[in-house]
C-alpha cells in the first residue's frame, strides 16, 4: 500500500521533472553570469582557476557558509554523541604490513592534501578537497594503529583559529577595503604560486579547518559506544 | 541528454528509498542518492559542448570555449553541505540505535507522523 | 570600522568559532559570550535602523557589483526582522542561562550562535544560492538542538525533522537550478527583473518546488508534520527558537520569493486557501492535544496560517498586519514556551492534566503563562489583540468575508483550549503532589518579564510599532524599487 | 551515424550508475548497499570529469567515495549490518 502510494507520488514528481528539465537544451551556451567570470577572472582576481575564484572570491560568502556547515556538522555530531566518560576506539590492530605501509604513506597523504589546498588557485582542487584528503590520511592511521591518537585540544585550536582567520580576513576587507571579504592584497602574476591575493590564504585556512573538522568528526564517530 | 535522465532517475530512486524503506540507514542512503542526483543535474546544466574546463592553465585557452563555472562552484558547496547533513543524520541513527536497539523505523516510531 | 549589516552574520559566527577556545579557559565565560554578542548586535540594529528606513543599504560582499557578487539587502523589512531576531535571541539566551544545565553547554551555545547566523543570513542575503546555504545552516543547527537532550524521543523527533528537512532542501535546490538555467543569474533583483522571460508553465513548476522547499520550514500544511514533535521534544528554549526565529526567517524567505518572482493573482488565491487550511487544521489539532508543548506547537502552526492569510491578501495594510502578527507571535509564543518549560519542570510531567493547581504553587510562572495565553488569544489590553484586529480589518477591506468568519472561528477554538489550560492552573484543585518545590530561577523570570513588558507596552501603544512596519510592508510589495536598489541602479 | 567511444562509455557508465543505485536501495546487507553508494560516487566522479568539471570530480572523489562511505561504514559497525 505504502509502496503503491510512493510510486504514484514519484511518477507525478518524475513526470514534471522530466517535462521541465528535458526542455533545457543540453550542452548549449546560455548567457549566464558565468561568462562574466570567465572573461574577468584572471584580470580581476589573478586566479587562473575560475571555479576557485568564484568559490573563494566572487561567491566567497557561500564558502564561509560552507565552512560553517561543516563546523556545524562536527559540533552537532559531537553534541548528539556526547558522553560524559572518556572513550576509546575499539578496533583491532591491523597486520604488520598494513601498519608499516600506513606509516609510510601517511605523511605523503598529508603532504598531498597540503599541496592540493595551497595550489587551489592554479590547479583543480582547493581547501575542501585538500582537507578531505588530510582527513583520510589520519583515518588510515586510526585504522592501522589502535593507539594512534590525535590531540583533541590541538584539533580544537586548529579548527577555531582557522575559522577565526577566515572571518578576520573578511572583516579586514571591511576595515581596509570597502566590503566584507574584499581582496586587499596585490594580485601578482597569474599562474604563479604567490598570486591571486587573499585566495590562497583563505584556501589554506579552509584546508586546515576542513582537515581538522573531518578528523574530529571521524574521531568522535569511531569512539562512540556500541 | 543521458545525463539528465540518469540524474532524474537517481533522484527518483533516492526518494523511493526514503519513502518506502523501513531501515533508517537505508533512508539516509536514499538521502545521499538524492544529493548525488541533484549534483549531476546541476553540472549537466552547466556543460557546453566541446568546451574546456574553466581553468586558464594555458594562455591559448579562450574564455568563450569554456563550460559555465557557476554550477561547478555551487555543486562544490552542495557536496559539502550533503556531507554535513549525512553525518548529523548518522549521528542520530547511532543515538536511536542506542535507545531502541533496532534500526527498524516501525519499531522506533512512537511519535505520530 | 564602519557599521555594516554584515556584522549580523559575521559576529555570531566569530563567536561560535571563539567559544571552543574560550571554553578551554573558563566554562563560565562561555555562557556570557552570547549575551555580549546580542548586546553588540542590538547596538548595530539600533544604529542601522534609521539608515535603512531612509534608503535600503545594499552591502556588496568582496567588492563585486550585484549581479556578479553576493550582496546583502538591508531594507526596512530586513531591519525589522533582524531586530526581532536580536531581541528574541537575547531573551532566549537569558532564559537558557540557568535552564540549560546539561553538558555539553559549550556545544549548546555554539549551535545557538550558528542558528542565529543562519537565520539572519536568510533575512539579509540578496542571493538565491546563498539563501540555500543559510537555510541549511539554520536547519542543521535546528536538528542538532532538537536532539540536544539525547533522550529517545528527542533523537526521534530530530531524525524525523531531518528527513523532512532534507526533502525540503532538495526541492529548494531543484528550484534554484531551474531558475539558474532559465535566467542565468542568482541575484534576487536580477532574477526578478528577468522573470518575465520565463514561460508560465515553468514558472508554476518553480513555484511548486519553492513552496515545498520553504513550506516545510515555514510549517505550511500539509508539510508541517515535523513541527509538533520537534517543538515538544526539544529543550524549552529551543521551542521558543523555532517559533520566534526559525519559522520567522523561513516565512520571510517564502514571502520574499513569492512577492518578487511570482507576483500574480492565482498564487495569492492559492496561498490564501493554504493559509486557511493550515490555520483551521492546526487549531483543531491543538484542541485534542494532551501535552502542553504539543498544544503550543499546533497553536504556532495555526498562527503561521494566520500570517500567511494576511500576506496573501497582498495589500499594504494586510502585509503590515501580517508583519505585526509575526512580531507578536514571536514574542508571545516564546513567553508561553518559557513558562511552559518551568511548569513542565515543576509538575514533573508533560501533560496538561498535571498542571492542576500550579497557579497557587508557582504564582509568578503561572501568571506569565496566563498573560501569554490571553495575549495570543487576542484579548484587548495585550499586543495580540491589535495585530489580529488589523488582520481582520484588512481582510474585510479586501472583501473576503468568508476568510474573516473562518479566522474568527479559529480564534474561538484557540480561546477554548488556552482558557482550558489557564483554568486548570488557577481553578482546579491540586491532584498530584508536586514533589519538586524549586523556584523558577531569576534568569527565567527576567526573560519572561522582559517579554511581558514588551507584550503590555506594545498592547498599550501599538501605533509606534505599527508605523514602523509601514515601510517594511511597502518594501515587500514594491518589486520595482527592490530591483532598482538591488542592482544599484 | 558515427558513435564515438566516449558516447558508448557514457551510456555504459549511466547504466552502471542506475544499477548501482538500485543495488544500494534493494540490497539487504547494508555494508553492500554502502558499497553501492560509493560506486555511484565513482561513476559520478568520472561523469564530472567528462563534463569538464575537474574540481567537482576531485571533491566527489575525496568526499563522496572516501569520507561519506567511511562514515556510513563506521555507523554500520556501531549498529547492525543486516536489514530485517
Amino acid at each position: 500500500m505504502r509502496k503503491v502510494l510512493a510510486v504514484l507520488l514519484l511518477a507525478i514528481v518524475g513526470y514534471y521533472m522530466i517535462d521541465s528539465f528535458l526542455k533545457i537544451p543540453f550542452g548549449e551556451n546560455r548567457n549566464t553570469v558565468g561568462d562574466y567570470y570567465l572573461n574577468t577572472t584572471v584580470k580581476e582576481t589573478g586566479s587562473v582557476n575560475t571555479v576557485t575564484s568564484i568559490v573563494v572570491n566572487y561567491r566567497g560568502f557561500d564558502t564561509l557558509g560552507e565552512v560553517t556547515v561543516l563546523f556545524l556538522a562536527t559540533t552537532g555530531l559531537a553534541a548528539i554523541l556526547f558522553e560524559n566518560k572518556k572513550r576509546k576506539r575499539r578496533l583491532q590492530h591491523a597486520s604488520l604490513i598494513v601498519r608499516v605501509g600506513a606509516h609510510l604513506i601517511y605523511p605523503l597523504i598529508i603532504l598531498l592534501g597540503a599541496y592540493v589546498f595551497i595550489h587551489g588557485h592554479l590547479t583543480p582542487g582547493g581547501g575542501f578537497q585538500g582537507g578531505a584528503i588530510i582527513a583520510t590520511g589520519v583515518l588510515l592511521m586510526f585504522m592501522s594503529y589502535r593507539s594512534f591518537e590525535v590531540s583533541h585540544k590541538l584539533l580544537v585550536y586548529f579548527e577555531s583559529i582557522a575559522g577565526i582567520a577566515f572571518v578576520t580576513i573578511g572583516l579586514s576587507g571591511l576595515i581596509w577595503g570597502t566590503s566584507f571579504l574584499e581582496n586587499i592584497l596585490p594580485l601578482g602574476i597569474p599562474n604563479s604560486l604567490f598570486s591571486a591575493g587573499v585566495i590562497p590564504i583563505i584556501y589554506i585556512a579552509v584546508g586546515v579547518k576542513v582537515g581538522a573538522e573531518l578528523t574530529g568528526l571521524l574521531d568522535n564517530l569511531l569512539k562512540t559506544i556500541k | 541528454m543521458v545525463y539528465y535522465i540518469s540524474a532524474i532517475l537517481l533522484i527518483l530512486i533516492g526518494m523511493y528509498a526514503v519513502l518506502t524503506k523501513k531501515n533508517i540507514i537505508k533512508i539516509v542512503i536514499g538521502l545521499s542518492i538524492i544529493d548525488s542526483g541533484i549534483n549531476l543535474l546541476l553540472i549537466a546544466i552547466g556543460y557546453v559542448k566541446d568546451a574546456t574546463a574553466p581553468i586558464f592553465s594555458d594562455s591559448s585557452l579562450k574564455a568563450s570555449g569554456m563550460v559555465d563555472p557557476v554550477p561547478q562552484a555551487l555543486v562544490l558547496t552542495a557536496i559539502v553541505i550533503g556531507l554535513g547533513v549525512t553525518s548529523v543524520a548518522l549521528a542520530l541513527v547511532i543515538r536511536l540505535y542506542d535507545h531502541h536497539k533496532t534500526l527498524n523505523i516501525d519499531k522506533i516510531r512512537k511519535l505520530k507522523w | 570600522m564602519s557599521l555594516s549589516p554584515v556584522h549580523f552574520i559575521a559576529v555570531p559566527l566569530l563567536a561560535a568559532f571563539l567559544i571552543p577556545i574560550i571554553g578551554r579557559f573558563s566554562k563560565e565565560f562561555v555562557k556570557i559570550v552570547p549575551g555580549i554578542v546580542f548586546l553588540y548586535l542590538s547596538y548595530v540594529a539600533i544604529s542601522l535602523f534609521p539608515v535603512a528606513l531612509n534608503k535600503p543599504v545594499v552591502e556588496v560582499i568582496a567588492g563585486w557589483k550585484p549581479p556578479f557578487g553576493i550582496s546583502l539587502y538591508y531594507g526596512p523589512l530586513a531591519a525589522f526582522l533582524t531586530s526581532l531576531i536580536t531581541l528574541m535571541g537575547f531573551v532566549i539566551w537569558v532564559y537558557s542561562y540557568k535552564f540549560i544545565i546539561r553538558e555539553p553547554i559549550e556545544k549548546y551555545y555554539m549551535l545557538f550562535m550558528l542558528l542565529i547566523t543562519g537565520s539572519t543570513g536568510i533575512i539579509l542575503t540578496g542571493d538565491l544560492f546563498n539563501m540555500f546555504v543559510f537555510l541549511e545552516i539554520t536547519a542543521i543547527a535546528a536538528y542538532s538542538l532538537t536532539a540536544f537532550l539525547r533522550d529517545r524521543d528527542g533523537a526521534e523527533a530530530a531524525f524525523k525533522y531531518l528527513l523532512i528537512g532534507s526533502f525540503a532542501s532538495a526541492f529548494f535546490l531543484l528550484a534554484v537550478m531551474l531558475i539558474y538555467s532559465q535566467v542565468g543569474t542568482l541575484n534576487f533583483a536580477d532574477i526578478a527583473d528577468k522573470m518575465n522571460t520565463v514561460s508560465y508553465g515553468t514558472k508554476i513548476l518553480i513555484l511548486i518546488f519553492f513552496l515545498v522547499g520553504l513550506g516545510i520550514e515555514a510549517e505550511v500544511f500539509p508539510l508541517n508534520g515535523w513541527a509538533p514533535d520537534a517543538y515538544s521534544q526539544a529543550p524549552s528554549p529551543i521551542g521558543a527558537v523555532f517559533g520566534g526565529i526559525v519559522v520567522k526567517a523561513s516565512i520571510y524567505a517564502l514571502m520574499r520569493i513569492i512577492f518578487l518572482f511570482f507576483n500574480f493573482n492565482e498564487v495569492f488565491h492559492f496561498l490564501l486557501i493554504i493559509g486557511i487550511i493550515t490555520m483551521l487544521i492546526a487549531e483543531m489539532s491543538a484542541m485534542k492535544q494532551h501535552q502542553i508543548k504539543r498544544m503550543l506547537a499546533f497553536s504556532s502552526i495555526g498562527q503561521m496560517g494566520l500570517v500567511i492569510i494576511a500576506f496573501s491578501v497582498g495589500t499594504t495594510d494586510s502585509v503590515q498586519a501580517g508583519l505585526f502578527q509575526m512580531f507578536n507571535h514571536a514574542v508571545i509564543k516564546a513567553m508561553l514556551f518559557f513558562a511552559a518549560g518551568y511548569l513542565v519542570f515543576h509538575s514533573g510531567s508533560k501533560n496538561i492534566s498535571a498542571l492542576d493547581g500550579l497557579g497557587r504553587d508557582k504564582p509568578v510562572t503561572s501568571f506569565f503563562f496566563a498573560i501569554g495565553a490571553l495575549a495570543i488569544m487576542g484579548l484587548p489590553p495585550f499586543s495580540g489583540f491589535w495585530s489580529k484586529l488589523y488582520i481582520l480589518l484588512s481582510v474585510a477591506d479586501a472583501g473576503l468575508i468568508a476568510a474573516v468568519v473562518l479566522v474568527l472561528t479559529a480564534s474561538v477554538i484557540e480561546a477554548v483550549y488556552y482558557l482550558r489550560v489557564v483554568s486548570r492552573l488557577y481553578f482546579n484543585k491540586e491532584t498530584a503532589s508536586h514533589s519538586e518545590v524549586r523556584r523558577t530561577p531569576v534568569s527565567g523570570l527576567v526573560a519572561m518579564g522582559v517579554l511581558a513588558v514588551v507584550i503590555i507596552v506594545v498592547g498599550l501603544y501599538p501605533d509606534y510599532l505599527w508605523h514602523m512596519l509601514k515601510p517594511a510592508a511597502e518594501e515587500l510589495i514594491n518589486k520595482a524599487a527592490y530591483i532598482g536598489n538591488g542592482l544599484l541602479k | 551515424m558515427i558513435i564515438s567511444a566516449l558516447t558508448i562509455l557514457v551510456y555504459v557508465l549511466a547504466a552502471i550508475l542506475i544499477i548501482a543505485a538500485l543495488f544500494a536501495v534493494k540490497q539487504k546487507d547494508l555494508l553492500m548497499a554502502v558499497i553501492g553508494t560509493s560506486a555511484i560516487s565513482v561513476v559520478l566522479s568520472i561523469f564530472f570529469y567528462i563534463l569538464q568539471a575537474p574540481d567537482v570530480a576531485l571533491t566527489e572523489a575525496a568526499i563522496g567515495v572516501a569520507l561519506s562511505t567511511i562514515i556510513f561504514v563506521i555507523t554500520i559497525k556501531k549498529t547492525e549490518r543486516y536489514e530485517e
